[in-house]
């Protein structure tokens, strides 16, 4: 696997999200809803479908206003930079965010651009997630899962200390499970955080999970 | 001053409160209008030029007023909403669309009607007749992006950005209609709001603006209920109101 | 009195402009009353819908 | 942060413009439209010189707005579609600013080809070369303000199904003033006066824009992404 910037981070960086309400329409996704997640650990939010898991998510993102409640990484907003410029967070939703006339190269020299990660190691990124051969092919040309992988190394570029994904194992053969899990697992032994919607089970090593469960046991 | 305005802003106190504020509005309001009506039509003499028919300004006067000052109420309301996530600022927002474009129509057609002996045309491209076209275009504007959304949360937000938008461009409109109506010496209806118009006249008119705005006033509280009501479905008070076990229900 | 409904000659114009604007009060009054009404009858057949779920208070 | 303000602006308007060089038809489409309503008008009317002359400026003017407004309607829907935007919302940016690079590249594909092929159009119409000049110089500084005040509507409609006639109807009202001006402008130098009044308010209508329409298609963009 590519080599992340940087050494680990910092221990007291705690996401944590308190009293947070949501209403679509008027079905209640969540009430007061609060939660946790320290440095190294992950954070697998379940539930039923319907159940609010990727509003959750996307509250913590920023992207859904909460009507009531609030996202914190050490106090401050979850968007912004640490000290040493890198991007706190990073999302991955079920869109996977590639423009289908590029290519796979451009997408995500694009992404790499944004977050400041080297250009020179993307062609490295693509071989460890299995796109080598996609490189030059324009995304549109993709099957679901090498899309998801892209997405994936667009995760692991933004060199971010708070991953949020959203069922990342979505269309994933089992190389491309061993590809996210063994980059999960690295992300969280170097301190990093984890936020995962997931159905299916996934081996985050010897990292701490904490489980929210959402909506009422159907 | 703070705490009466926190208290008038949470929605039961403000549901209880127009309720009873209701017929308070409606009636002065009627009152008003049929004495300006009076006023207007029978009182006022007749102007030296325009005959009788400039007794059309005690309808299409009011009217234009409101149509301008219901959209800045709109989006007023509509900052306040979005800005301090006031939902009742949004309910205002929301209700007074259908008000304000029913206002304009009016103003348009009474303008029309006004034209009509003065130019010997119902419609001449003036700087008034034209403002209110525009403004009216803007009000459907508004309505239909509110009416394009099914989240009434996401509606409500979107169409707050537009009537900000949509604020800020009324007065360069309305400038560039004069400047653009200037170049064609075109008639105008501006020529009876001179400051030289008799008191006789002049009684009617702010009468009836008075009665306009208690109106105005009036009808917006009954649509402002029936919006907080919906935007606050899943209270404990709203539910109490609907199963009608709730002292708050007046009228 | 005909005098007074002549308006000058100008009837034609003073008094459809006078109508429409009652008819527009009208309609508003009407309009609103009927909002809330319908409103109201909207959300108590939600609540009777949804009865039994929680409640946010 | 990794990247400064200037960087950030270039490199999303670098890729948005690399996107659309890839779909061609996204940039002929409007230029397309625009030549086509042109065309239109002598067809319908009268071909008689003086006539399409007297014409020219309110018709292309027009034809201008028209092709920006039924543009304007993909300026952040694909972006929304694919997940891009939720990208974009997420970095610890200035949204506006990202905004105001997408505006300006789409702008560049689909506004300065109209600009572009404007001249050439009037001459058709039978303009004089010193009309043609303030023509062009008047959807210069025009269209810009055109695709600014659009891009609230378009981000405003973004995560809508049917948006076109929706669009035009929201955005159309608030770009009367700029063809008010830009039409007049041409018509005044047509008549052999001083347009420079117009074009001044055109210029003051443009500034006026980038400051405020790109604040308020982000957060307009926040609500439609939501």
């Amino acid at each position: 696997m590519a080599r992340r910037r940087g050494g680990g981070f910092r221990e007291v960086d705690l996401l944590t999200g308190t009293g947070l309400t949501l209403w679509r329409g008027a079905n209640c996704l969540f009430d007061a809803l609060s939660f946790s997640a320290a440095p190294g650990n992950a954070l697998l939010i379940r539930g039923p479908n319907g159940s609010g898991k990727t509003t959750l998510l996307r509250v913590i993102a920023g992207l859904t206003l909460a009507e009531e409640g609030e996202v914190k990484w050490n106090g401050t907003p979850v968007i912004g930079c640490d000290n040493s410029g890198r991007h706190l967070m990073t999302y991955c939703g079920h869109a996977t965010a590639l423009k289908p006339e590029l290519t796979t190269m451009e997408n995500l020299r694009f992404f790499a651009r944004l977050s400041g990660y080297p250009i020179r190691q993307i062609g490295e990124l693509l071989v460890a997630s299995g796109l080598a051969a996609c490189a030059d092919l324009p995304t549109r040309v993709l099957s679901a899962g090498q899309k998801r992988r892209a997405a994936l190394a667009r995760v692991f570029m933004s060199g971010a200390q708070l991953w949020l994904l959203d069922e990342p194992q979505t269309n994933l053969d089992s190389a491309g499970r061993q590809f996210l899990e063994r980059m999960l697992q690295e992300h969280l032994a170097g301190s990093g955080t984890a936020v995962i919607v997931a159905h299916q089970s996934i081996d985050l090593g010897a990292a701490p999970v904490t489980v929210l469960q959402m909506g009422e046991a159907a | 001053m703070w705490t009466w305005f926190f208290q008038l802003a949470s929605p039961p106190h403000f549901y209880r409160m127009a309720g009873s504020l209701v017929p308070w509005l409606l009636w002065p309001a009627l009152l008003l209008i049929v004495i300006g009506s009076w006023g207007g039509l029978v009182q006022a003499p007749a102007d030296y030029q325009q005959g009788d028919g400039y007794r059309i300004i005690y309808v299409h006067v009011p009217s234009s007023y409101l149509s301008m000052m219901v959209y800045v109420t709109m989006a007023v309301a509509a900052g306040i909403g979005l800005i301090w996530r006031i939902k009742l600022a949004h309910a205002v927002a929301a209700s007074c669309a259908p008000i304000g474009a029913t206002f304009t129509a009016a103003a348009l057609v009474t303008g029309m009607l006004w034209g009509k002996p003065m130019w010997g045309t119902y419609w001449q491209w003036e700087p008034r007749l034209t403002s209110e076209l525009i403004l009216l275009f803007l009000y459907f504007g508004y309505m239909s992006l509110r009416s394009a959304f099914n989240d009434l949360n996401q509606s409500d937000r979107a169409s707050a950005v537009l009537a900000l938008a949509g604020v800020v461009n009324v007065p360069i409109i309305h400038f560039s209609v004069l400047w653009w109506a200037g170049l064609h010496q075109g008639p105008s209806i501006s020529k009876i709001d001179a400051p030289s118009i008799a008191f006789d006249m002049l009684w009617p008119l702010l009468v009836m603006i008075l009665g306009f705005t208690l109106f105005f006033l009036g009808v917006l509280a009954m649509r402002v209920r029936g919006e907080v009501l919906e935007r606050e479905f899943h209270s404990r008070w709203a539910q109490d109101v609907l199963r009608g076990a709730s002292p708050m229900e007046a009228g | 009195m005909s005098e007074f409904f002549a308006m000058g000659g100008y009837a034609n114009y003073v008094w459809p402009a006078f109508g429409i604007t009652a008819i527009v009060l009208m309609v508003n009054l009407l309009a609103a009353r009927r909002q809330l009404r319908q409103t109201r009858e909207r959300l108590q057949l939600r609540l009777v819908r949804q009865s039994g779920k929680r409640v946010n208070t | 942060m990794n990247l400064g303000l200037g960087n950030l602006f270039w490199v999303v308007l670098q890729r948005d413009l690399l996107v659309a060089m890839r779909r061609w038809s996204d940039i002929c489409n409007p230029v397309i439209f625009f030549v086509l309503v042109v065309a239109l008008f002598p067809l319908a009317l009268n071909p008689r010189a003086e006539f399409l002359r007297a014409l020219a400026p309110g018709v292309l003017w027009i034809a201008a707005l028209l092709a920006a407004l039924l543009s304007l309607n993909q300026l952040f829907r694909a972006d929304i579609e694919d997940g891009t935007m939720e990208q974009l919302l997420t970095l610890p940016y200035p949204l506006g600013l990202v905004i105001l690079a997408k505006t300006l590249a789409h702008w560049l594909v689909t506004g300065l080809p109209v600009v572009v092929v404007a001249p050439l159009l009037a001459i058709t119409y039978h303009l004089p070369a010193d009309a043609i000049g303030i023509l062009l110089l008047s959807l210069l500084i025009g269209t810009p303000t055109l695709s600014l005040l659009g891009s609230i509507g378009a981000a405003l409609t973004a995560g809508l199904r049917q948006s076109g006639v929706l669009l035009a109807l929201m955005v159309g009202p608030l770009m009367l003033p700029v063809l008010m001006l830009g039409a007049r402008a041409t018509d005044i130098a047509l008549s052999g006066d001083d347009p420079t009044g117009p074009l001044y308010l055109l210029g003051a209508l443009l500034a006026l824009a980038l400051s405020l329409a790109p604040p308020a298609a982000a957060m307009a963009i926040r609500i439609s992404a939501d």
